[in-house]
């Protein structure tokens, strides 16, 4: 097949992990990360009724994704390696997702 | 690296033009041969052997508790084991076949052996982990042995709480333990796989020249992946709860006793599928190089592996229509089990028509394949009954679920290993096997498994629930013809335990590619393969399944 | 259906067709037996002929290959997904049957423990291991279980649904014809699993009048009665000021104030159903009655005061009570201690090891 | 798909060139290694996910179940303490992080610096969570071991009462050495009383999710502790450099992953009932 290399060459132009991150890099998101800790315990602290979990899950998503992005390296990563953290996200959530349906639908029924 | 580092061998003249002339080549059965080299071998081949031996042992255990069961069920009273000892047969016979036979089977042996030959490269990417990987299993095994020799355990292979948690008398920590081990035994296997599919194929093995057998190895690695860690933490919590007397799955002390059927069966689902994946990639190989033609649809079946296995992890409340499941999810989960049915049914056909116009050879392997294609196709479609709402109700926990999934695991998925072994046997052992007794134990299985499990769908519609050691009277007649069933069957299965290890020792020597098939384990290894499987790049041609590229003469055997 | 009569008592292969459900999922089994049999046929035919017609005739055969053929392939993916589509919503449309019981069935309890299947009739009687119903009438059972999971199944009525401690399920039937039936336990509980049988049995009208009658004593309704006087209920019920009346609230919406011990805002209402009163009896904190305090002074209710037998007696009474018919507290009437289930505790953790020494 | 392939023009002449002494004897390159065992890791990250994800279903489950309970259950915790962790661990990251760095660019010597400090902040985390625990128990909140919820809400009211005027560092400092005034345990008969009431019942399934997943948090931080043993050593031999530095980098990830772990347990476990009451 004539194409058959170009498949493959995917993500992979620079070498990105022999190159290391800069130190700005590193101490922003470890200050980012701390501004976030003090928000999230903050918000804890007020009642948003409903939104509480919303809030504190959301805020502790975005910490995570600094994580990944920066001190995993992920941000220069390849395709696969996102591919797969995205993978994982998606089959934690059809576990949810679906336990949940059942649970959150059972009371729908009147009798 | 390892020991095998060090005899490296250097050969001068490119394999796939070289015949194999009888010469005394070093493989990597001979090159070493201390107890040592074959227990700490880090060679994936050498490993799917260990993985062989654990496995034929752990099948005739299970068989061994099939027969007490069938000896049980010939009459309708408990007249041969108590209901206790019956109960723990039925968990020993579940958990022996499924965890510590069927999901390894054709993954750890076949797929060790196979999956670095079959794209090229010298081995899979983390040997010492697969080297674990099989230790863990042992350890797992030896756990659920214990728990055996202990007493047994009386709680279903499904480990339904709180009878597991709570009422259960048997050795529930014990076997949990083994079940949670052999888990990570499974997991570093797809793990193994999975990051050798990817980062280890050999120049030019792009994707879709992967033979298909590699693409049910790679869908099976997902699920092994995604889900055995989900079992694990829930078996872990049954421990737990055992243990510690909390409430985490009894409702007795707040718990949910329905979450755990949600986190058993998000892995026990698609743990189906990794039992009938490798099967079904088995299956592709033999029917192309058995009708000598590529397989029909070869783009189709590859990501159909795929689907399946994503798909197979959206329905698994189908086993929980009658738990008092939401109706609406219920609908949904029944709606979504019928999408696995569709690639499934697309293989099916697909091998019909690459048999049409084929050039079909009988061979051994391809009776068995006979065989699978036959009983998969019936244990599959059994499963629409199960998966059809108005059905299920009534056949939920009744033989008609017994008949399935035996049609499937028993007919489908151990048909396919036996295809597989048989084909894959002369480049495993260097040896042929005794074709006629291959092909009559074949017919002793088909014939022996129908006898003893088509009988049960009757028995099912009629309402005969599972796990029962005593039945109506009027029901007995069927239970006897299913146990004199099971009597063939299990001569079926002894006569390959007989005339392999045979053909082991004194078998006729195995050319280098007997049936003309067109993957790199045949083209480009001596049989048996030598300890690097290769000396050079192999060539990758354009399709996989290329006939006419091969080397006519190399066909020596065929029938 | 006439598959029924075409095998001699005795030995059969199909199951009696005793309830209206039976040849509804009785039609749809066939037909997915139909259409199994011919695609199995199909592709076994296939099979062989291929085997045969095209079989190697000499070792140099080298057939064309083929990579593909698209109509062919969007043909055997269309019509298995419309097969499957078929079979699904016939599915579905005889499930709703079987889920839905008609507003006017009368229920019946079953309660599944290890190992026995404890039945009461509306009207009080109480059965083990055995139920007795006319013939033609509609019949709801609302199932639960006492300690691990059972799975009540009549296999001639095509009806079966898990008993799951903690929870009711229902279903029901509508029986066709007399007899007697099996029941099973189906779902896996333990060491007398397969002993958990039991019988229904079928009766005419005039010898189901003369069973009730023969029955009637000791009733539900009076058995509830007495349990609650003695279990204390009694002390508060009685008095609207202390805690609610219960009479006549049976499937009526009943306007709450708290919910898990949050206010919630006013109107809401939640149907006083079975399951409502089991968790008010069990739980009362959980959700609590409009105007009274929250938490609530009204005990809770565990396993060890009321059993799962009790407490469907309870709610039988509290189901029958009209207005103005809630006992007066007597003088046989204990004034109420603190009830405490500490000192049951112990035959709490006696029944638990004797529960599993078994 | 990729390391393969970029390398195999220079594949068919490899043995020339001299093994890097890292490279093991199926891999064709460094590259193609290195390539190899991320991805492995990643993969395992994955399992870990869903590992981690059966926990946080069933406590999704319950929580639903169960909301206000749980919210009074996850008051007991101590705040203050789950936060002093949370930056912790993140700062065990960023030295995590910078050990991954000092590889790259081939320092051996900060290498080990910056594990040791991982591996110190790690064991600072491991401290504070053995004080948390210790406490826990004091209180009556360890299931089967001595559970009773009426217990600690009383022991909690009163520790409320008595610190409130308390300077910060002082009820800081207190957490780790103030001795507990004595108090009668519950009796045998009060804590069968206890299990008895749904609410108790409701609590205790938080604090059985509550100790599952910071236990396996944990037992994942002593794995680390012995992987980051491994590394150090290696490195202190002067394996690593920007030629080479795989098992850094895998270390990494396992850490960083850990920490994210963490930083969902914080809010789910510590936070959700810090509204309710000023305690802390
Ligand atoms: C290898 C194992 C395996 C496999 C592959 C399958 C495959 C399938 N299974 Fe099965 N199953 C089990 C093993 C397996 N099962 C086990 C062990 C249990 C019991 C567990 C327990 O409780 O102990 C079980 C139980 C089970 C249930 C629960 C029954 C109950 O307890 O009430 C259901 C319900 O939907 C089901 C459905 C299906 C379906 C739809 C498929 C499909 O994937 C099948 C797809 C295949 C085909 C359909 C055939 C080929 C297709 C054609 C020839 C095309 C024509 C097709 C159409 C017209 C659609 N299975
Ligand atoms: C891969 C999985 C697998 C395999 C291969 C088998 C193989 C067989 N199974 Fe099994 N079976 C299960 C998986 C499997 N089973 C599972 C998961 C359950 C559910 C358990 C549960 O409810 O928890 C089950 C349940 C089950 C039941 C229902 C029990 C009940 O619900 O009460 C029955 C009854 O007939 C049965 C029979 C058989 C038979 C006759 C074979 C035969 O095919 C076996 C034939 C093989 C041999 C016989 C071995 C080879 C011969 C010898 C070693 C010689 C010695 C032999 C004798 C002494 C007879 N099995
Ligand atoms: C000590 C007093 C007391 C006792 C004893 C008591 N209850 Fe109650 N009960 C109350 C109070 C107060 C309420 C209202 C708060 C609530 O809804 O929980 C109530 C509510 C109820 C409700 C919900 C009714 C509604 O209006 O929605 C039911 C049902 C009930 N009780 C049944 C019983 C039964 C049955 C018993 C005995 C087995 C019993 N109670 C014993 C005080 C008591
Ligand atoms: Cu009760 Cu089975
Ligand atoms: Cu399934």
């Amino acid at each position: 097949m004539s194409a058959h290399n170009s498949a493959n060459v995917e993500a992979h132009a620079g070498h990105p992990h022999h190159e290391p991150a800069s130190l700005v890099v590193y101490f922003s998101t470890f200050s980012a990360l701390m501004i976030l800790t003090i928000l999230t315990i903050w918000a804890g602290m007020q009642d948003f009724g409903a939104l509480n979990t919303p809030i504190a899950l959301g805020i502790a998503s975005f910490k995570a994704v600094l994580v990944v992005l920066f001190f995993m390296h992920v941000l220069h990563s390849s395709t696969l390696t996102k591919l797969t953290i995205f993978a994982s996200m998606y089959f934690l959530g059809i576990l949810m997702v679906f336990t949940l349906a059942d649970y959150l639908s059972r009371g729908w029924t009147g009798q | 690296m390892s020991a095998i580092n060090l005899d490296r061998r250097v050969v001068g003249e490119a394999a796939s033009t070289h015949e194999a002339t009888p010469k005394p080549a070093t493989n990597y059965l001979n090159h070493e041969t201390t107890i040592a080299s074959w227990l700490l071998t880090l060679d994936h081949k050498r490993i799917g052997l260990l993985y062989l031996v654990g496995i034929s042992l752990m099948f005739v255990l299970g068989g061994a508790f099939a027969g007490l069961i069938r000896l049980e069920l010939m009459t309708p009273k408990g007249d041969l084991l108590t209901g206790d000892v019956y109960n723990k047969s039925f968990t020993a016979h579940g958990v022996v076949m499924i965890f510590l036979f069927l999901i390894p089977s054709i993954p750890a042996v076949l797929g060790n052996f196979l999956l670095p030959i079959m794209i090229g490269t010298k081995d899979v990417a983390f040997p010492r982990l697969n080297l674990l990987s099989f230790y863990v299993y042992a350890a797992g095994g030896v756990f659920l042995a214990l728990a055996l020799l202990l007493g047994g355990v009386d709680t279903g292979w499904t480990f339904y709480t709180p009878l597991s948690s709570t009422y259960a008398n048997g050795n529930v920590m014990v076997a949990a333990l083994g079940v949670f081990v052999i888990g990570f035994s499974s997991i570093l296997t797809g793990l193994n796989f999975v990051v050798t599919i990817h980062r280890m194929r050999a120049p030019g093995m792009t994707w879709f020249r992967m033979p298909l057998f590699v693409w049910a190895m790679y869908a099976t690695s997902l699920i092994q992946i995604l889900g055995t860690p989900v079992v694990a933490i829930t078996i872990a919590l049954v421990g737990f709860e055992r243990f510690l007397g909390v409430g985490i799955f009894d409702p007795r002390l707040g718990g949910d006793p329905i979450l755990f059927q949600h986190l058993f069966w998000f892995y026990s689902h698609p743990a189906v599928y990794i039992m009938i994946l490798p099967s079904l990639g088995v299956a592709s190989e033999l029917v192309s190089t058995f009708s000598r033609k590529g397989v029909f649809g070869y783009h189709i079946i590859a990501c159909s592996s795929i689907a399946i296995a994503i798909f197979g992890f959206v329905v698994w409340a189908h086993h929980m229509f009658t738990s008092g499941l939401s109706q609406y999810a219920a609908m949904v989960f029944s709606v979504l089990t019928f999408s696995v049915a569709i690639p499934s049914g697309i293989k099916v056909f697909s091998w019909l028509a690459t048999m049409y116009k084929g050039s079909v050879s009988l061979a051994s392997p391809m009776i068995f394949f006979f065989g699978f294609i036959g009983l998969f196709t019936i244990g599959g479609m059994t499963g629409l009954f199960l998966s059809t709402l108005g059905t299920d109700i009534h056949l939920h926990d009744t033989y008609f679920v017994v008949a399935h999934f035996h049609y499937i695991m028993v007919g489908g998925a151990i048909m396919g290993f036996m295809g597989g072994i048989h084909y894959w046997w002369p480049k495993i052992t260097g040896r042929m096997y005794n074709e006629t007794l291959a092909k009559i134990s074949a017919a002793l299985i088909f014939v022996g498994f129908n006898f003893t499990f088509f009988p049960q769908f009757f028995l099912g519609y009629m309402g005969m629930p599972r796990r029962y050691h005593e039945y109506p009277e009027e029901l007995q007649v069927l239970n006897v013809l299913s146990t004199v069933g099971a009597s063939v069957l299990a001569i079926g299965y002894l006569t390959p335990g007989i005339y392999l290890p045979f053909s082991f020792f004194f078998g006729k020597k195995a050319p280098k590619n007997p049936w003309g098939a067109t993957t790199l384990e045949w083209t480009e290894c001596e049989s048996p393969p030598s300890p690097h499987n290769f000396d050079h790049n192999p060539p990758v041609y354009d399709h996989v399944y290329d006939y006419s590229t091969l080397n006519k003469e190399a066909a020596v055997v065929s029938h | 259906m006439m598959v029924n009569s075409m095998f001699a008592e005795g030995f059969q292969l199909f199951p009696h067709q005793a309830s209206t459900l039976a040849p509804s999922v009785d039609w749809l089994y066939l037909f997915i037996v139909a259409v199994n049999v011919a695609i199995t046929v199909l592709v076994m035919v296939l099979l062989v002929a291929f085997a045969i017609i095209f079989r190697r005739k000499s070792e140099d055969d080298l057939p064309e290959p083929m990579h593909g053929n698209v109509p062919l392939e969007i043909f055997w993916t269309a019509i298995p997904t419309l097969i499957c589509g078929v079979m699904f919503l016939w599915g579905v449309k005889v499930w709703s049957e079987i889920v839905v019981p008609p507003r006017d069935a009368t229920e019946l309890y079953v309660v599944g423990r290890q190992w026995m299947w404890k039945i009461q009739h509306p009207g009080g009687q109480r059965e083990i291991n055995a139920i007795h119903v006319p013939v033609g009438s509609n019949f709801k059972l609302i199932v639960t279980a006492e300690d691990v999971i059972h799975c009540f199944s009549i296999p001639d009525f095509r009806i079966k649904t898990d008993a799951v401690p903690g929870r009711y399920n229902q279903m029901w039937f509508n029986a066709t014809k007399p007899g007697k039936y099996h029941i099973y336990c189906t779902e896996y509980c333990g060491t007398e699993h397969s002993r958990m049988i039991g019988w229904i049995h079928v009766m005419e009208r005039e010898d189901y009048a003369k069973w009730l009658n023969e029955q009637a004593e000791g009733g539900d309704g009076l058995q509830g009665r007495k349990l609650f006087s003695k279990l204390q209920c009694i002390t508060c019920h009685s008095d609207a000021n202390k805690a609610p009346l219960l009479e006549n609230i049976f499937r009526k919406d009943r306007e709450i104030g708290y919910m898990d011990g949050k206010p919630v805002p006013p109107g809401t209402k939640v149907l006083a159903d079975e399951a409502y009163l089991r968790e008010s009896i069990r739980n009362p904190n959980a959700k609590i009655h409009r105007g009274f305090a929250s938490p609530t002074i009204m005990p809770a209710y565990d396993r060890d005061l009321v059993t799962e037998e009790e407490l469907l007696q309870v709610i039988t009474y509290i189901r029958s009570l009209k207005q103005g018919e809630t006992p007066t507290r007597t003088e046989e009437t204990p004034t109420p201690q603190p009830i405490t289930s500490a000192d049951k505790a112990s035959s709490n953790a006696t029944e638990k090891t004797s529960g599993s020494a078994k | 798909m990729s390391a393969t392939n970029t390398k195999s023009d220079t594949a068919q002449s490899h043995d020339n060139h001299g093994h890097h002494p890292s490279l093991a004897h199926h891999f064709v390159s460094l590259e193609q290694q290195h390539e190899a065992n991320i991805l492995g890791m990643w993969m395992f990250l994955v399992t870990e996910v869903l590992f981690f994800g059966g926990l946080f279903t069933a406590y999704t489950v319950y929580r639903l179940k169960f909301n206000t309970m749980f919210q009074e259950a996850s008051n007991q915790l101590d705040i203050t303490l789950g936060c002093l962790n949370t930056v912790v661990l993140i700062l065990s990251s960023l030295t995590m992080a910078m050990a991954v760095r000092s590889a790259q660019i081939g320092k051996t010597k900060q290498i080990l610096n910056y594990l040791g400090a991982t591996a110190i902040l790690g064991l600072m985390f491991l401290g504070v969570k053995y004080f948390e625990w210790k406490h826990d128990f004091e209180i009556h909140l360890v299931p089967k071991a001595n559970f009773c919820w009426d217990y600690a809400k009383e022991r909690r009211k009163e520790a409320d009462h008595h610190e409130k005027d308390k300077p910060f560092v002082s009820k800081l400092i207190g957490k780790f050495v103030g001795h507990h005034e004595e108090h009668a345990p519950p009796s045998a008969a009060e804590i069968a009383k206890d299990h008895k009431n749904p609410e108790s019942q409701q609590a205790r399934i938080f604090f059985v999710l509550y100790f599952a997943m910071t236990g396996i948090h944990a037992l994942h931080m002593i794995i680390g502790f012995g992987l980051i043993a491994a590394v150090a050593y290696w490195a202190s031999r002067g394996t690593y450099g920007p030629e080479y530095y795989t098992p850094v980098e895998v270390l990494g990830l396992y850490w960083h992953f850990v920490d994210i772990v963490w930083i969902f347990l914080f809010p789910l476990l510590y936070l959700l009932g810090a509204h309710l009451g000023a305690g802390h």
